[in-house]
């Protein structure tokens, strides 16, 4: 994206951290795991912040959509300014994707961050409900924890 | 009166020509990897944008050490002759301008270590080995000149090397010149010293926590050392031009070189790094120093 | 001048007399420090007070008496110790409540020593107030601690074989110049060293060695570290900021001159041979002590070492031999009391609260202590001699000396230990109180009132002398013009190198600097307002360290802070260890004193050796 | 003459030293101190003696003529008090010598004298 | 005058009725040593010294005769003083045996520093170390009658080797009186002179617990009771000091030019160094103690074996200090070792917080045993390493030395009064406060005569200027009565 498609000539480039970043690109499919760490870089963001969903994996669970740890659809849990689809979509469509997001933020309809914070119990709640199961079990594994496991797969 | 006003516009031209530096300079590295880079204002855009973000902050200490951080730096700027003339009337000591350059650094280190982030303090750790390997090298080089010139005030070695180019130090003293040239390239954080700033390993360092303002600040601070750094190095080596054009012009020169050096070269670890800078530069300038002592 | 010296005596019986009641002990402690420090400010300027004792004690044909003269650089050197003393008294009243064991009687006694030392008149009373602030330290370290004895006894073995050396050298010296008072007997040994090159040079090394051990410098570096790390913490301020340079005084009146004004051989044409051994003794011992200061994990030792290479800034300093070098090394010895007492009454105050001394136990306290923080950084910033405080004017008149005497192995030293400086003094403010705030000091408070107004004053004065180095330069100039150097009295403001035009006037440095902070607050209020955030909320790239049952003390970086510099050093730090040589020294006594313990249990050998010292004395008598 | 008498006093004390330096046994070494204390003695009168001399004991007229050729009669004077002190050390040192063999229970001289070990 | 022969004639008859008195024996011990004390102090204040008495009315050379001149009345102050202060430490002792032995020890050293005579000394000798040999042995136990015989057998060889030395003088000069010996000792060839020197020599250096002589010193302290410590430190020890000064100053005053004196400074640098790192890892008080005095005796003999006045000056100091301190230390131990009933210094940890007056006193004492300055010891070694410098390359390796070890002294004995005030609450033990009285007394004089050496420079001046110009002041009191 950098070297060969030249992104920086718009002024845009990898951050080390989500401290100084303005925009989180999510980029294939996202198991639960991972989503925990996306809720948790999100947070880290300063406003104002936007979020770019990266192909369909993030859209509609691409693929996986049946998988049993992945989630269908990253809107429910924080929400996306821009979406851009295709399985692995062109570096082009990426860098339109950008364009197009400044230029809603210039003319401010990209304010995804300020409905987080609204309705912040919805994604909440969507966030508890997935991630229960993700908690690291140090050492020991719990019996009656496994049981909770499969009926959630059945349900 | 006076004093204030040149004070605000000598800082407020520093900031400029060190944020215009590093948007050629971010051009100059696009252009060598054979892709167009950001516009040159792309600087001036940054830091607008940083300023206007919204940011987070540990405790009071990083707000300190920030704010300290750019004030020591603008107060060595204050001391550094730009093109013949000082912010305010005074003697501009080299070994003045040395230890108030570490304000900077020591501000800059404080706030970020106030985060808590290991990241963060395991690049000011480096930066500090780092500072301790550029500053005796260079140290080393200016005791030359100042044995030479029997002055330790930058005001008059830059007017000793008046006249024509053939009597600039860069000439007189080549060796000098390149160990310098190293060790400001190590001065600067560019990229064969940059193992404090290294965004793989230690995500950027001492900048981790920084954002929004603290991190505008932050970039503030590296276009202002950049702007003293080649203010220092020019005014020592290439006599430090009668008008601000020409001086802004060979600060130019010498920030292109580090540009390009910065642009092919790895990274070094921190300890090859320091050892690097005590035996090449440090040797130079140690055989330069004796060829001054002998004549 | 004579009730100088009695009101610490009397203090000490009466403190003695009420050993019991702490806090009645602990005023009159700071009474008598303030009674001292306003009886030294009353005798500025009359230089020719004395006071003399006769002890009817008959030696070299005349009736020895002791005598006290106020002599100018003793002057400058005993109030300024004193007006540190005051501010560290009014400290230790808060932080003693709760001791168990008493060391103000002690500590009187070692301030009466103090004076004695700054006011000796001949080498004799001043050998006598040195040997007592020997043994004295001693029982103040140990204070009652079994701990802290072999530290104790390492330094009580060094400073008894100083003494004894001291002792050789006075006898020597009195021997062939007839004659105790320190003024003529260095003229005495400048004739002994000009006539009989070999003795004079003994006679020199003798005081030199004493002096080196008390001061710590490079052969003798190893006891501070031990002393400082087991010591009561404001006893330890005092010693380390005041007693520290006991060893510096007397070089300042005695080495220095004899040394700069006697022809030997010269090197380089810069200074002659002894000049250099001073000057290479302190260049070690500021790149060693800054070196070893950089690899200490407990905070105590950490800035016993980093009072080592400021010693050796001060003997840097002294060999450049320019009255701007020893200008700097005498402002540098105050500077270093100062900011040395800042550091350790705030290390104090540290210990004080959680009653621990190891950095990477630390951590985070700048939460729950600010003001100890300020006053941390304010002493972290003097000691690296960064310039709006009091650290820089020193240094920078001391690096100009030794280059206008183009003596350049030694301004490399100097710039190498003072940039070092800055890598342990940041090491240790952030170990202590940036990062992480473990549990167990989550309700740590700040320091009581008493502790406070000191701190806060130490932060006064620290920036009072560093924008102002008048209120130190100026005393310290009419002192060197009474005692007889060429020197012109300093400015409130402005400090002369020897260089061309080398003249910096630090009041607008510090307008510089306010300068600016002004236009980056400016920068700062102009950008979005910014919110606190907890101290768990760090970038950790997504993960949750709670989780994985990492404490905020394993988040914290500062076990081994400079491991990869470390690594750099190793070989070189195992090769050479004073510490080894003195250790199997002392082996060998004891494993001897064992032997012959069992000579002596047995006992029945009697007979036998008597006969081997009947043959002895023969062989004597008869043959030789 | 004398001589003799000398060099037979001064063989004596070696004798006695030689036996008190090798001997272990307490009361041999006590034996060897008695012929040191004897040899000494000889060794005084040997001083007082002159050559040809006669009796000092002044009780006929006919001695107060040649008084110069008496023997001194001081030294034995002194052997007296030295004989007297021998015997007390001697009788001293072996009701000590007595005691040391019950609390050593052995009466070599090289015994330790710690509580407890008995070598 | 006369009467200055009850010094030593009532102690004796108190030894013999001592077998009779049973438990009045202690009350007569306390009325002797009072009357030796108050008679003694009497003759000092009487102001008729220096005089001379002769037993029997004998002439001088030929009689002998008892003599008193400034350093007899000041020895002889010490003894008696020593004597008063060891007594009171006598606590429940109901054999006899102890009190003649003690009334023996008393005449035999007020003897030995009374006598103007050689043969006289000798005998004194004699007796006073035959009644230490007794003292020592009065423990009972493996470990005192051990000590006991082997002193007694070392003590016996050297008086043996000091009666022929006796004989030889008699035959080479003829007469036995200290004056005449001095007179005539001039005349002497260099080989008998050097002879007479060495056998003399051999049994004052048993005494004075130099090196190769000292083996006894450890034994007899740590096997004996603190009383009998004081006895031989006090009494045994001050008097051997007496017959030193008076004998090889005053009588063989040119042993200096002989390399007897060269000897003699390398065994006393030697006994220093032996004392000193013997007690470094000595843990039993006791014996820290006799090692130390060993090493004090040392540092005295070396003084006195450099020969310049300066450095007898020292070594008198030396002897004040060394006297005062040990008595301090031995009264201290015994207390302390009491209350915690074993002898090693670790179990006495934290008495000194409880009873601070001993502890300070101890250390008063140690510090001026090591030199300090402000305390007596201090004056001592400073006149010693002032003479030893100015004199030949082998005093000033000798000073150095005792100067290295007095470094080592310094650590064992300040660690010794650390421990005594390490933080460690010690309520189940209790000391009467009585006892504290005499060794805060005795400290407090050495602090005296350490801050102003006055007090005693001038009784040092009579003892020196007595030794320097002796032929006329000490001979001529004798001989006068020709």
């Amino acid at each position: 994206m950098t070297s060969r498609w030249d992104v920086e000539r718009f002024g845009i480039g990898p951050m080390a951290t989500p401290r100084q970043a303005d925009v989180l690109l999510v980029t294939g499919y996202v198991s639960l795991k991972t989503l925990k760490r996306i809720i948790r870089t999100y947070e880290q963001m300063p406003e104002p912040k936007w979020v770019l969903a990266f192909g369909s994996c993030t859209v509609n669970g691409g693929i996986y959509w049946d998988s049993y740890n992945t989630i269908t659809n990253l809107a429910e849990y924080i929400p996306v300014d821009i979406t851009v689809s295709g399985c692995m979509p062109r570096p082009e469509a990426v860098m339109d994707a950008l364009q197009t997001l400044m230029k809603m933020i210039q003319s401010g309809e990209a304010g995804a961050y300020k409905k987080y914070k609204e309705n912040y119990e919805y994604y909440k709640a969507n966030q508890d409900r997935v991630l229960k199961k993700t908690v690291p079990i140090l050492g020991q594994t719990p019996k009656n924890d496994l049981e909770g496991k499969n009926e959630d797969a059945k349900e | 009166m006076m004093a204030v006003l040149r004070v605000f516009l000598f800082s407020l031209f520093a900031i400029f020509i060190g944020l215009l530096f590093m948007g050629i300079g971010r051009k100059v590295i696009a252009r060598i990897q054979l892709r167009y880079g950001p516009p040159f204002y792309q600087a001036f855009l940054d830091v607008g944008k940083l300023f206007s973000r919204k940011s987070i902050t540990h405790n009071f200490v990083m707000d300190l050490g920030m704010v300290m951080s750019l004030g020591g730096l603008l107060a060595t700027m204050l001391f550094v002759p730009i093109a013949g003339h000082v912010a305010v009337k005074t003697s501009t000591n080299l070994i003045v301008i040395m230890y108030l350059m570490a304000i900077g650094y020591l501000g800059m280190a404080m706030a970020v270590a106030a985060s808590g982030n290991p990241n963060a303090t395991i690049g000011v750790s480096r930066a500090l080995t780092m500072m301790l390997g550029y500053e005796v090298p260079f140290f080393t080089v200016m005791l030359g000149l100042i044995i030479v010139n029997g002055t330790s005030s930058l005001e008059l070695i830059s007017q000793s090397q008046a006249g024509s180019i053939l009597n600039w130090n860069m000439i007189r003293f080549p060796l000098s010149f390149i160990a310098a040239e190293i060790a400001l390239q190590a001065m600067m954080g560019e990229k064969p010293f940059d193992a404090m700033i290294a965004p793989a390993e230690i995500a950027s360092g001492p900048m981790v926590e920084l954002s929004g303002k603290y991190l505008g600040l932050a970039f503030l601070t590296h276009a202002v050392s950049i702007f003293v750094e080649t203010a220092i190095i020019v005014n020592l080596f290439m006599g430090g031009a009668s008008n601000i054009f020409t001086f802004v012009l060979k600060q130019f020169e010498i920030y292109l070189i580090t540009v390009f050096i910065e642009a092919v070269f790895p990274r070094f670890k921190i300890e090859q790094a320091v050892k690097f800078l005590w035996t090449v530069p440090m040797g130079i300038a140690v055989l330069q120093l004796i060829l001054i002592l002998l004549k | 001048m004579i009730e100088l010296l009695l009101v610490p005596l009397i203090t000490t019986l009466s403190i003695a007399f009420f050993i019991k009641y702490k806090r009645v002990t602990w005023t009159l402690f700071l009474a008598s420090n303030g009674f001292i420090l306003y009886k030294l400010y009353s005798i500025y300027g009359m230089w020719s007070l004395s006071y003399s004792f006769n002890t009817g004690y008959e030696i070299l044909g005349a009736k020895f008496n002791l005598g006290v003269s106020n002599n100018p650089i003793g002057w400058y050197f005993a109030f300024f110790s004193a007006l540190i003393t005051l501010i560290i008294s009014i400290f230790s009243i808060g932080f003693n409540k709760n001791s168990k064991s008493n060391v103000s009687v002690i500590w009187m006694l070692i301030i009466f020593s103090n004076l004695g030392i700054f006011f000796a008149k001949d080498w004799v009373t001043f050998f006598m107030m040195w040997e007592l602030m020997g043994w004295t330290s001693f029982f103040a370290i140990t204070n009652g601690k079994d701990k802290a004895l072999d530290g104790a006894k390492y330094y009580l073995s060094l400073s008894l074989f100083g003494a004894a050396l001291l002792l050789i050298a006075i006898s020597l010296l009195g021997a062939y110049t007839g004659t105790f008072e320190i003024l003529p007997s260095a003229f005495g040994l400048l004739q002994i060293i000009n006539s009989s090159t070999k003795l004079g040079i003994v006679i020199l090394l003798l005081f030199l060695t004493t002096f080196i051990i008390k001061s710590a410098i490079f052969p003798f570096y190893m006891w501070p570290q031990k002393v400082y790390a087991e010591g009561p913490e404001d006893y330890i301020t005092f010693m380390s900021s005041v007693m520290i340079k006991y060893g510096i005084y007397p070089m300042a009146i005695f080495i220095v001159p004899v040394v700069g004004s006697v022809n030997l051989p010269r090197i380089l044409n810069t200074g002659n041979v002894l000049q250099y051994v001073i000057g290479y003794l302190g260049a070690i011992s500021a790149v060693l002590g800054t070196l070893l200061a950089i690899f200490q994990t407990d905070m105590k030792k950490l800035f016993a070492y980093s009072s080592v290479s400021n010693m050796g800034y001060i003997l840097l300093g002294f060999s450049s031999m320019t009255i701007v070098g020893f200008e700097g090394s005498l402002f540098h010895v105050v500077n270093h009391m100062i900011l040395k007492a800042a550091i350790f009454l705030t290390l104090a105050a540290v210990v004080f609260r959680t009653g621990e001394s190891e950095m990477h136990k630390l951590g985070g306290l700048v939460y729950r202590m600010p003001l100890t923080f300020m006053t941390f950084l304010l002493g972290i910033i003097a000691a690296a001699g960064i310039p709006p405080l009091n650290g820089f004017g020193s240094k920078w008149m001391i690096i100009q000396a030794l280059m206008s005497k183009k003596m350049v192995v030694f301004a490399i030293a100097m710039i190498f230990a003072s940039t070092g400086a800055f890598m342990y003094l940041f090491r240790a403010l952030a170990s202590i109180f940036l990062g992480q705030l473990p549990d167990r000091y989550k309700e740590v408070k700040e320091v009581p009132l008493t502790m406070a107004v000191p701190m806060f004053i130490m932060m006064v004065i620290m920036l009072l002398v560093g924008v102002v180095p008048g209120v130190v330069m100026k005393p310290l100039t009419t002192a060197l013009k009474a005692v007889g150097y060429n020197v012109d009295i300093a400015s409130w403001t402005v400090l002369e190198g020897s260089l061309k035009n080398a003249t910096i006037d630090l009041k607008i440095v510090f307008y510089m600097f306010v300068a600016g902070v002004i236009i980056s607050g400016l920068m700062y209020f102009f950008g979005n307002k910014s919110e606190t955030v907890p101290q768990e909320d760090n970038y950790t790239a997504g993960e949750y360290p709670e989780e994985w049952g990492v404490d905020a003390d394993r988040f914290n970086y500062s076990y081994s802070f400079y491991q990869p510099f470390k690594e750099m050093f190793d070989p070189l730090l195992e090769s050479i260890s004073i510490d080894d040589l003195f250790a199997s020294v002392g082996r060998n006594f004891e494993y001897l004193s064992t032997t012959i313990q069992g000579l002596f249990k047995r006992g029945e050998g009697a007979v036998l050796l008597f006969s081997i010292g009947v043959l002895l004395l023969i062989l004597g008598g008869l043959i030789i | 003459m004398t001589k003799i008498f000398i060099l037979s006093s001064l063989s004596l004390v070696f004798v006695g030293l030689y036996g008190v330096l090798t001997r272990k046994n307490i009361v041999k070494i006590l034996i060897a101190l008695n012929i040191i204390e004897t040899g000494i003695n000889m060794l005084l009168v040997a001083f007082g003696y002159v050559e040809g001399g006669i009796t000092p004991i002044l009780q006929s007229d006919l001695s107060i003529a040649n008084l110069d050729k008496m023997v001194d009669p001081v030294p034995q004077a002194l052997v007296l008090t030295s004989i007297v002190i021998g015997l007390g050390t001697t009788a001293f040192a072996l009701s000590l010598a007595m005691r040391y063999k019950d609390t050593h229970n052995s009466i070599s001289i090289r015994a330790t004298d710690e509580e407890g070990v008995n070598v | 005058m006369n009467s200055i022969v009850f010094l030593v004639v009532i102690p004796l008859i108190a030894a013999f009725l001592s077998l009779f008195l049973g438990n009045l024996n202690k009350i007569t011990m306390y009325i002797v040593t009072l009357f030796n004390l108050i008679f003694s102090i009497s003759v000092f204040m009487s102001g008729k010294i220096p005089f001379n008495v002769a037993i029997g009315g004998w002439k001088a050379p030929f009689g002998i005769n008892f003599v008193v001149t400034d350093i007899t009345i000041y020895f002889l102050l010490l003894v008696n003083i020593a004597a008063l202060m060891s007594i009171t430490m006598v606590k429940d002792i109901k054999e006899y045996q102890f009190y003649s032995f003690y009334f023996v020890l008393l005449a035999a050293t007020n003897g030995m520093v009374l006598t103007g005579d050689m043969f006289n000394f000798y005998l004194f000798t004699e007796l006073s170390t035959f009644a230490i040999a007794g003292l020592v042995a009065y423990k009972r136990d493996r470990l005192s009658t051990g000590a006991a015989l082997k002193f007694l057998i070392l003590s016996s060889t050297a008086s043996l080797f000091s009666l022929s030395s006796i004989g030889l003088i008699y035959k080479t000069l003829g007469t036995l009186n200290f004056a005449d010996i001095a007179l005539k000792l001039t005349k002497l060839n260099q080989a008998s002179y050097n002879l007479i020197l060495i056998l003399f020599l051999a049994s004052m250096l048993v005494e004075l617990k130099i090196f190769p002589f000292n083996l006894w010193v450890v034994k007899s302290y740590e096997g004996s009771i603190t009383s009998v410590n004081m006895f031989t430190h006090g009494m045994l020890g001050t008097a051997g000091i007496y017959g030193a000064i008076r004998i090889l100053l005053i009588v063989f005053p040119n042993m200096y030019n002989t390399n007897i004196s060269k000897v003699l400074v390398i065994l006393s640098v030697f006994t220093v160094l032996i004392g000193e790192i013997g007690a470094l890892k000595e843990k039993n008080l006791v014996k820290v103690l006799a090692f130390s005095s060993m090493a004090q005796m040392g540092i005295f003999m070396f003084g006195i074996a450099l020969g310049s006045f300066e450095s007898i000056k020292g070594s008198l100091y030396i002897v004040v200090s060394n006297y005062l301190a040990k008595l301090v230390m031995f009264i201290v131990t015994k207390q302390y070792s009491r209350a915690v009933d074993s002898k090693n210094y670790i179990d006495m940890k934290g008495l000194g917080r409880k009873y601070p007056i001993l502890a300070i006193s101890f250390t008063i004492a140690a510090l001026s045993l090591m030199g300090m300055p402000f305390f007596a010891g201090f004056w001592g070694k400073f006149s010693i390493v002032i003479s030893a410098l100015s004199l030949d390359r082998l005093s000033t390796l000798g000073i150095a030395i005792i100067l290295i070890a007095s470094v080592i002294e310094g650590v064992y004995y300040l660690r010794i009064s650390h421990t005594f005030f390490v933080e460690k609450d010690v309520n189940s033990v209790n000391i009467s406060r009585v006892y504290s009285i005499i060794p805060f007394a005795l400290a407090l004089l050495i602090l005296v005569v350490g801050i102003y050496p006055n007090s005693i420079e001038q009784m040092l001046f009579n003892v020196i200027d007595e030794i320097k110009n002796a032929p006329n002041k000490y001979i001529n009191i004798i001989l006068s009565l020709k």
